[in-house]
């Protein structure tokens, strides 16, 4: 059986602003496979929110997905009981027609970054995830109560059948993720999208949120793109991570090798900036940020657009020649003169 | 969308490295005003309307020189001619400079109305600069020099941009002197309110707590009661015997006791927002004083924002100098504004008759139009994220 | 350019496009419809031109009786007779009902007549509907009996005997006798609760009331000490409670229940009085007894009788079962069964109505400014504008007795006024404001009244700046400041005044303000026209704190029935010798002042009070009032600018009985000059609305 | 939910002390009093008003008092009796006069409210949805016009052109025979045959600023995460807008019902003057020109009482509809 879930091919999201295009997302690559959960892993502005709402073709106006090809290996249950994959291309539906609205919600489902502001003040926790539930399932409102109180039992809510008809403003942050994970897994998606999940609440309550979310995983059986800039997340609920910069990938593969073998000065350099338990003293000093910050959008540097940060940077080459991704040793890609295939 | 606030057009982070060779290097070398005016820029109509309101406020600062006749001055042979007709081409199909025809003057003896045709000769040029009646020019200079006009005078023909009123008073000359006394109104008015509601405004955003919630319960108070009712009673209550100038003042303090709540509201919630600020803090645990933190660092960060609320405030001015005088309780004649000419222009007669002498509606509308367009390029050139 | 209509075109044109009811207008009635012979031949032009001051007795024979089973009643009546509601109709006429005939022929019973109102405060335009009372005024402004069967004065002028018609009731049904005068006299008159001053128009001139004598049900004597020529005018008008004392004609009937003297129920009309928040009976019954318009249950004797209180949207009048009149065919009057007055708030919504049609007759709030509107709505609003002549001028009152010396000085001069007139442009005024439509002239009796004299209306009338000039120089005001402005005889304050007025921006009067204005600056004078609101502008002349007024003129139909106040300075609110007149009035009133011992307001004071208010004898008395008028033609105490105000009053097309030509002015009910109960509809079935 | 009610009327009473203070302080404000005028006037039309029956009025009116008498009367009168004095100018208490004024002021506010609200939201919510498109470039220039013409301009042209293009009578609020008629089911029809036109009048000025509000709010609105999380779901994009932000956008709507009433009260003051409506404007006018004070002063009272009302109800409202609100009461 296909294996694969999603593919994403040289997806190129453009935002057309008064002030000039903004290259959101340029030219991206990735392949997710069932029940594996990919990390993508980079500064705010990288361009990895806009790779997750391409996905699943929500890019706020007015960005566009101007080229590329994102294909959606979905199980279809064929009327023997056993099921074939058919592959939807994404790029080419309509991002608001039936079959779109189909697939978001209960194929693919968003876990977003603010908790806090992605629930609707005004309606209930019940009545917002019920909603997801009748959308893609035939059930009554008291079937679908009867599920959204069985969804905030496993996602670990306390009291659930009181709590369902509460307001989001009289939860906590924590519960308030709690709902809407709930919320996206209430259909079973087959690929959760997390976008930054954990980034606004407090580290407790994250990490609560991450066994949660590996445990659900394991329960469900769903892939997950997660969505983050915090390497240590990274290092702890993923299996393959993309290292994104200025919108396009830099790096790609395992988890342990991203940790143990960065090819991209951009990676290194990530990592450089984070502690590590065990980290020699004398090392610790150096841990440092990465100088500068990232460049306006609208004027990405010539070459390597990473060059006026690089501390390897070669004057001559990465200001003038744009590097090429390549597969540098099986299962390891990176975007930097440095490496030849 | 957490990653979408980077593709804001406009990040002034100070420590960018001079490396970065790029088209929007000089967006974060300009200061402040710059980068508004580039902003406003962008706003077509703002830019537009900015034109229109300096061209109408040089009407009204040089409204004599402007006026081809004295506003005043009644004929009887020109009552109630409709605009003249600008010709550039004779009736034998010849161009020449722009000129105007003779009006003959025909009144119906069943129903006495007046009817103005043009005789096809003589011609009467237009020409500029013009020898017309006499004034001085800024209250400085005498001079009988104007704008334009026919240099024959009014004795024989004139040239009436928007026709004539019931009295052969030219109404381009009224609308003219009218924007003098509204125009200036709004602006008065608004710095009037301005002074009031910066400082209690102030008072309520800076110091907060006892002084916030009283100021704030006045000022629900004070706009718990309809505008113009009010104002109705309080213009009610001018003296009639009050100058043209005495009423005019009057007018424009009763405008701002209302406005000035809307000037507070403004202000405070800039303060509000800034008082927990971290240049404030820093400005404070440097010892500056109260005054000095407002002055020298608060006012400037939000004047912008004030700007752009005046701008907007102007056309309600407008607005309710052109009611409370529409009703008769604003100013009175012989003084003339927009307000007035409305007065004398609304009513049947007017309208079936001589529909032109509503040019000063026009005049009211295009301006607070302008106003509008204008307090809305501000704002959004002062914050582009705040609606 | 110069293409003016004059004024007597168009009152040429309006005559003969108005309905052909020229003829009827011009011709007398005819002669076996006529009940009330003229006594003299009715002039033969549009305008009634004849001189008749107050009839000292019926001169008209008396008019013979319809006999009663000829009397027709109006259909709406006629039902209720049927059942049994009310009695038959020659029941409840009187014995000898007044015999009228319409202007324009006889008439239709039926229909509504629509008018519009703006208020309370704009009672007098109903109340001019019903209020002519003893006698009224036919075509040629002769008095003839109306309730009053007759009277008849003594040659001295002291005892005036009246007789009133028999079985005449109120519009309750209770006859109208004697006894209510008497009742009158006894609690109200001479009532010091009730009335605590003298009611001067029933005293002599030294304040005496006269005795009054009820000779029998139907017979009364008033017996003066001193002449009282004018008697009869006291109730040509009044009797409704239109104001707070409605005279003899008051229904003691109804009254007596308010008096504390009379009422059965003292304790319920206390209850009453406190109740409504007076402090005393006689508060409450002058306050509110008496206004027949809040007080719709108080009898009158009008031809229509309220059915709502006035401060309504609309006040609806119905017509009085009782009315006393009849035509010559017997129907009983008035023809028209219903008058409504519709509130409006602005002229605008009245002018529309007017052109949409839905005033059927009415000259109240009729401006000479909207004439044009009228006129072109005409066709649409199938009704006419219907031209008649009013009493109004505009003018311009200079106080000669200004607290501002140099003022006074200067207004105190002859050549200084005569020049001020002269100065004036009145054809411009009466050009631009009122499309000519005005006559430049003085402050005086209209060509039609009884007392018209044309020296006065013609004197210093002509635009002559050269002559105004010349005056002023000779005056000795001949420097002047920077401006142009002549300065006074101190050398240094120019020569500047402010001439208050109420009438507000864009009306005519206004224009015509701002109009002489310029003109006076043109000889070197600034006036400035201010509008003052009417409570400033009576603390303004009440306090002589006035320099000059903008405030026209009318009563001059017939001068001599107002008593001629403003000729003698006597009317504070026209305030050309306020303080003169104050003291003339009450001399130890605070802002009175003396005037100088030879002055000629004394002559004026002199000739009414010795001569014009004593004589009895009508050409005598004119001749003596002209007297006076000379004075003004000689001292021009007023400055006038433009009369003879045409007046348009609009007639919808099918309402009968208003020629034009009418005079139009307050002692002569200005559009019901030719008695209301008259008008009728050519068609009433179509205007039952 | 009770508790918040109470403690919203509670808070009222002081308002309303204060609003018939104002009014009545500021309708002493002019000098002279009603009764001089008003000779005035009798006198200058001939009417030998005498001195007994003026005395009478000011007994009556209890003009010679104190002022601060005056008003405890006036006041005492209102709160005890509902009486609000006596009517100088109509000589009729002012409780006869208002009432159907009121009540018709309040139905045309309302009326032009709702007329508003149902133009604005859907054009501003498709303006916001349709951002810098040609229709939502077309509604802001209409929506400009509407904000810088005012009322009464629109309803001197409009009766005009009604009348004259149309052969409508747009001055008042009946036609003649249902002025003084009883209030029946005809009347109601009649009225809703004229109310309509001055309803629009008013709320072509209103809608305008409102039109722009709501786009305004729901562009605040359209980008926030939980209209995002609503689409991710799979909502259709209407049921989402109008599901989600247009509720909220809504709220700030909701919490200025009070000013909004107390600027359509405004605007009916002036076109109602031109219009001759028997609503509050024209009658106050008149009686603040002819210092009838109890009648000008009521109506102050009155109009800012309805603005109170109108701020309670609709704080009550949005207690009810918004939980936040509900719990920090």
């Amino acid at each position: 059986m296909d294996n694969t879930l999603l593919e994403v091919k040289n997806l190129k999201t453009y935002f057309f602003l008064d002030e000039g295009t903004a290259r959101a997302v340029d030219g991206v690559d990735f392949e997710i496979k069932r029940g594996q959960t990919l990390g993508i892993v980079g500064e705010s502005g990288c361009g990895k929110s806009v790779t997750a709402r391409s996905v699943l073709r929500i890019v706020p106006k007015p960005g566009r997905i101007v080229e590329g090809e994102i294909t959606l290996h979905r199980l279809v249950a064929k009327q023997d009981g056993s099921k074939m994959t058919d592959l939807i291309r994404l790029t080419e539906v309509d991002p608001m027609g039936s079959l779109m609205r189909g697939l978001r919600g209960s194929e693919m489902a968003l876990v977003p970054q603010e908790p806090m502001a992605s629930l609707s003040p005004v309606h209930t926790i019940g009545d917002q995830i019920g909603e997801a539930i009748r959308l893609h399932q035939k059930v009554s409102k008291a079937e679908a109560r009867a599920k959204t109180i069985q969804m905030l039992e496993l996602v670990g809510f306390p009291r659930p059948k009181q709590r369902v008809d509460a307001y989001p403003y009289q939860l906590s942050g924590g519960l308030r993720q709690r709902a809407v994970i709930a919320m996206a897994l209430s259909c079973h998606p087959s690929l959760l999208i997390a976008d930054e999940p954990t980034t606004a609440l407090d580290v407790t309550t994250e990490a609560q949120i991450l066994k949660l979310m590996r445990s659900l995983q394991q329960e469900l059986g769903m892939a997950i793109m997660y969505i983050t800039h915090n390497l240590g997340v990274v290092a702890q609920m993923t299996e393959r991570v993309i290292v994104m910069y200025m919108g396009k990938v830099v790096e790609e593969a395992n988890v342990d090798t991203i940790f143990h073998n960065p090819l991209h000065p951009y990676t290194s350099a990530l990592l450089r900036s984070i502690p590590r338990l065990g980290m020699k003293a004398r090392e610790r000093q150096r841990l440092a940020s990465i100088r500068g910050t990232v460049p306006d959008p609208y004027a990405i540097p010539k070459g390597c657009s990473f060059h006026p940060r690089c501390d390897k940077k070669i004057r001559g080459v990465c200001d003038q020649q744009e590097p090429t991704y390549i597969e540098v040793e099986p299962g390891h890609k990176a975007r930097c003169v440095l490496y030849k295939q | 969308m957490a990653d979408l606030d980077q593709v804001k057009p406009l990040d002034t982070s100070p420590d960018i490295e001079e490396e970065i060779q790029s088209g929007g290097e000089k967006v974060y070398v300009a200061p402040p005003w710059k980068l508004m005016w580039w902003r406003y820029r962008k706003h077509k109509m703002a830019l537009i309307s900015t034109v229109v309101l300096i061209l109408f406020y040089f009407v009204a600062l040089f409204c004599e020189f402007v006026a081809p006749y004295d506003p005043d001055q009644a004929a009887n042979q020109f009552k109630q001619v409709p605009p003249t007709a600008i010709h550039i081409r004779d009736t034998e199909g010849n161009f020449h400079m722009p000129f105007v025809y003779q009006h003959k003057r025909v009144q119906d003896p069943q129903t006495l109305q007046i009817t103005y045709t043009e005789e096809p000769s003589p011609r009467y040029p237009i020409e500029f600069f013009v020898h017309g009646f006499q004034y001085k020019l800024l209250g400085l200079w005498q001079t009988d020099i104007h704008l334009f006009g026919i240099p024959q005078g009014k004795d024989q023909q004139g040239l009436f941009l928007l026709g004539t009123d019931r009295l052969g008073r030219d109404m381009f000359a009224r609308v003219s002197y009218g924007a003098r006394l509204s125009l200036t109104l709004g602006l008065v008015g608004v710095f009037l309110s301005l002074a009031i509601g910066v400082v209690l405004g102030g008072i309520s955003g800076y110091y907060g707590g006892r002084w916030d919630i009283v100021i704030q319960r006045v000022i629900e108070f004070i706009r718990t009661i309809p505008q113009i009712p009010l104002w109705m009673t309080l213009s009610a209550a001018l003296p009639a015997t009050l100058s043209v100038e005495e009423t005019y003042f009057g007018i424009t303090v009763i405008l701002s006791l209302v406005a000035w709540t809307w000037m507070a509201r403004v202000v405070r919630g800039r303060f509000l927002a800034m008082r927990e600020e971290d240049f404030v803090l820093a400005a404070r645990l440097n010892g500056s004083s109260e005054m000095r933190i407002i002055l020298r660092h608060m006012l400037p960060s939000f004047l912008s924002y004030i700007i752009a609320a005046l701008t907007l405030n102007i056309p309600n001015m407008i607005l309710a100098e052109t009611g409370l005088s529409f009703i008769g309780l604003g100013l009175r004649p012989p003084a003339i504004s927009w307000g007035v000419l409305l007065q004398e222009a609304m009513n049947l007669r007017s309208l079936a008759l001589s529909p032109w002498v509503l040019a000063p509606g026009f005049a009211v509308v295009i301006s607070v139009l302008a106003f509008n367009f204008v307090g809305d390029g501000l704002r959004d050139a002062a914050d582009p994220y705040a609606r | 350019m110069k293409r003016e209509i004059t004024r007597r075109d168009f009152l040429r044109l309006s005559a003969v496009t108005a309905v052909g009811a020229v003829v009827a207008a011009c011709a007398p009635p005819a002669p076996t419809a006529t009940p009330v012979p003229p006594t003299k031949a009715p002039a033969p032009t549009a305008v009634p031109t004849i001189a008749v001051a107050p009839p000292v007795a019926t001169t008209a024979p008396q008019p013979t009786a319809v006999p009663a089973a000829k009397y027709q009643e109006a259909p709406m009546l006629a039902d209720l007779v049927k059942a049994g509601k009310l009695p038959p109709v020659d029941q409840r006429l009187p014995k000898k009902p007044w015999v009228v005939a319409s202007y324009e022929g006889n008439g239709k019973h039926g229909g509504t007549w629509r008018r519009a109102f703006n208020g309370v405060s704009d009672r007098w335009g109903p109340t001019k509907l019903v209020d002519r009372a003893w006698a009224w005024f036919d075509k040629n402004l002769n008095l003839v009996p109306r309730v009053l069967e007759s009277w008849e004065a003594s040659k001295d002028g002291t005892t005036w005997t009246i007789k009133l018609r028999e079985g005449l009731k109120w519009s309750d049904g209770v006859e109208h006798t004697t006894a209510d005068y008497a009742w009158w006299y006894k609690n109200e008159l001479n009532n010091k609760k009730v009335t605590p001053g003298v009611q001067t128009i029933w005293a002599d001139p030294d304040k005496q009331y006269a005795k009054f004598e009820a000779l029998d049900k139907y017979t009364a004597k008033f017996t003066y000490k001193k002449p009282k020529p004018m008697f009869i005018y006291n109730m040509v008008r009044g009797g409704q409670g239109g104001t707070a004392s409605a005279g003899p004609i008051t229904p003691s009937h109804f009254m007596a229940k308010w008096h504390e003297d009379t009422t059965t129920d003292k304790a319920a009309l206390e209850a009453e009085y406190k109740k409504r928040g007076f402090a005393s009976w006689e508060k409450f019954y002058v306050d509110r007894a008496q206004w027949w318009y809040l007080n719709i249950e108080r009898p009158h004797l009008g031809g229509w009788v309220a059915k709502n209180e006035m401060a309504k949207e609309l006040f609806v009048m119905e017509r009085n079962p009782y009315f006393f009149g009849v035509d010559p065919e017997g129907k009983q009057l008035p023809y028209i069964d219903k008058v409504t007055h519709r509130l409006f708030e602005s002229q605008e919504v009245k002018n529309l109505w007017v052109t949409n049609g839905e005033i059927d007759m009415q000259y109240r709030h009729m401006t000479i400014a909207d004439l044009a509107l009228y006129k072109s709505g005409e066709a649409k609003g199938d009704y006419k504008t219907v031209m008649g002549i009013g009493a109004g001028h505009v003018a311009m009152q200079l106080n000669l007795t200004t607290k501002n010396k140099l003022l006074n000085e200067f207004f105190n001069q002859r050549n200084v006024r005569i020049a001020i007139s002269h100065a004036i442009n009145r054809d411009q005024v009466n050009q631009l404001v009122f499309n000519g439509m005005y006559k430049p002239r003085q402050y005086s009796p209209i060509p039609m009244s009884p007392q018209y004299y044309e020296k006065l209306s013609n004197a210093y009338i002509k635009y002559d700046p050269d002559t105004a000039n010349k005056s002023l120089d000779a005056a000795g005001y001949t420097k002047k400041d920077a401006n142009g402005i002549r300065l006074h005889k101190d050398g240094v304050t120019p020569i500047s005044f402010t001439i208050e007025g109420t009438d507000q921006a864009g009306t005519p009067t206004e224009d015509a303000a701002l109009l002489v204005s310029k003109d006076l600056a043109k000889v070197g004078i600034k006036a400035t026209y201010k509008y003052a609101e009417r409570s400033l502008y009576t603390a303004h002349y009440t306090a002589n704190d006035i320099e000059a007024a903008w405030w026209g003129g009318d009563r001059t139909v017939l001068p001599l029935v107002p008593e001629a106040q403003l000729f003698r300075g006597l009317n504070a609110d026209r305030p050309w010798a306020v303080a003169w007149g104050f003291w003339y009035t009450n001399p130890q009133d605070p802002n009175a002042v003396e005037p100088p011992k030879d002055h000629w307001i004394r002559t004026i004071w002199k000739i009414w009070d010795e001569e014009v208010s004593v004589e009895v004898d009508p050409a005598k008395q004119t001749a003596a009032f002209k007297k006076l008028l000379d004075v003004w033609a000689t001292e021009l105490p007023y400055v006038g600018i433009l009369g003879e105000q045409p007046t348009p009053t609009i007639v919808k097309n099918g309402f009968k009985g208003y020629p034009p030509g009418m005079p139009n002015d307050d002692p002569t009910g200005d559009e019901q000059f030719c008695s209301s109960e008259t008008y009728y509809w050519d068609d009433p079935s179509k205007h039952m609305g | 939910m009770l508790a918040y009610i109470v403690r919203r009327i509670l808070i009222m009473i002081p308002t309303l002390f204060l609003i018939s203070v104002i009014s009545f302080a500021l309708i002493q404000l002019p000098p002279g009093d009603y009764l001089t005028s008003y000779v005035a006037q009798l006198r200058s039309m001939g009417d030998n008003i005498q001195q007994e029956a003026i005395d009478a009025m000011r007994d009556r009116y209890g003009l010679g008092q104190p002022v601060y008498v005056q008003y405890f009367k006036w006041i005492e009168g209102i709160v005890t009796r509902g009486d609000w004095g006596q009517s100088m100018e109509w000589q009729k208490p002012v409780s006869e006069l208002i009432w159907e004024r009121m009540g018709l002021t309040v139905v045309l506010a309302v009326f032009s409210l709702l007329v508003s609200w149902l133009i604005a939201i859907p054009v501003g919510v498709y303006s916001a949805t349709h951002q810098y498109s040609m229709p939502d470039y077309a509604m802001s220039i209409l929506s400009f016009v509407g904000v810088g013409v005012p009322a009464f301009l629109w309803a001197l042209i409009i009766m005009y052109f009604a009348q004259t293009q149309l052969g409508m009578n747009v001055g008042g609020l009946f036609s003649q025979q249902y002025l003084e008629a009883p209030w029946t089911w005809d009347r109601v029809v009649d009225l809703l045959k004229h109310i309509w036109i001055p309803g629009l009048i008013v709320a072509i000025e209103n809608t305008a600023g409102e039109i722009r509000t709501t786009r305004a709010n729901l562009l605040d609105e359209i980008n926030k995460p939980y209209v995002e999380l609503a689409r991710a779901k799979g909502l259709t994009e209407n049921r989402l807008i109008w599901k989600y932000p247009v509720r909220v956008a809504m709220n700030p709507f909701f919490s200025t019902v009070g000013w909004s009433l107390a600027n359509r009260i405004s605007s009916i003051t002036l076109m109602s003057v031109v219009l001759s409506l028997q609503t509050t404007g024209p009658m106050q006018l008149r009686a603040l020109l002819s210092q009838d004070m109890y009648l000008a002063g009521s109506f102050l009272v009155l109009l800012s009482t309805l603005t109170v009302v109108g701020t309670l109800i609709s704080d009550i409202l949005l207690a009810w509809v918004d939980p936040r609100i509900r719990m920090e009461a």
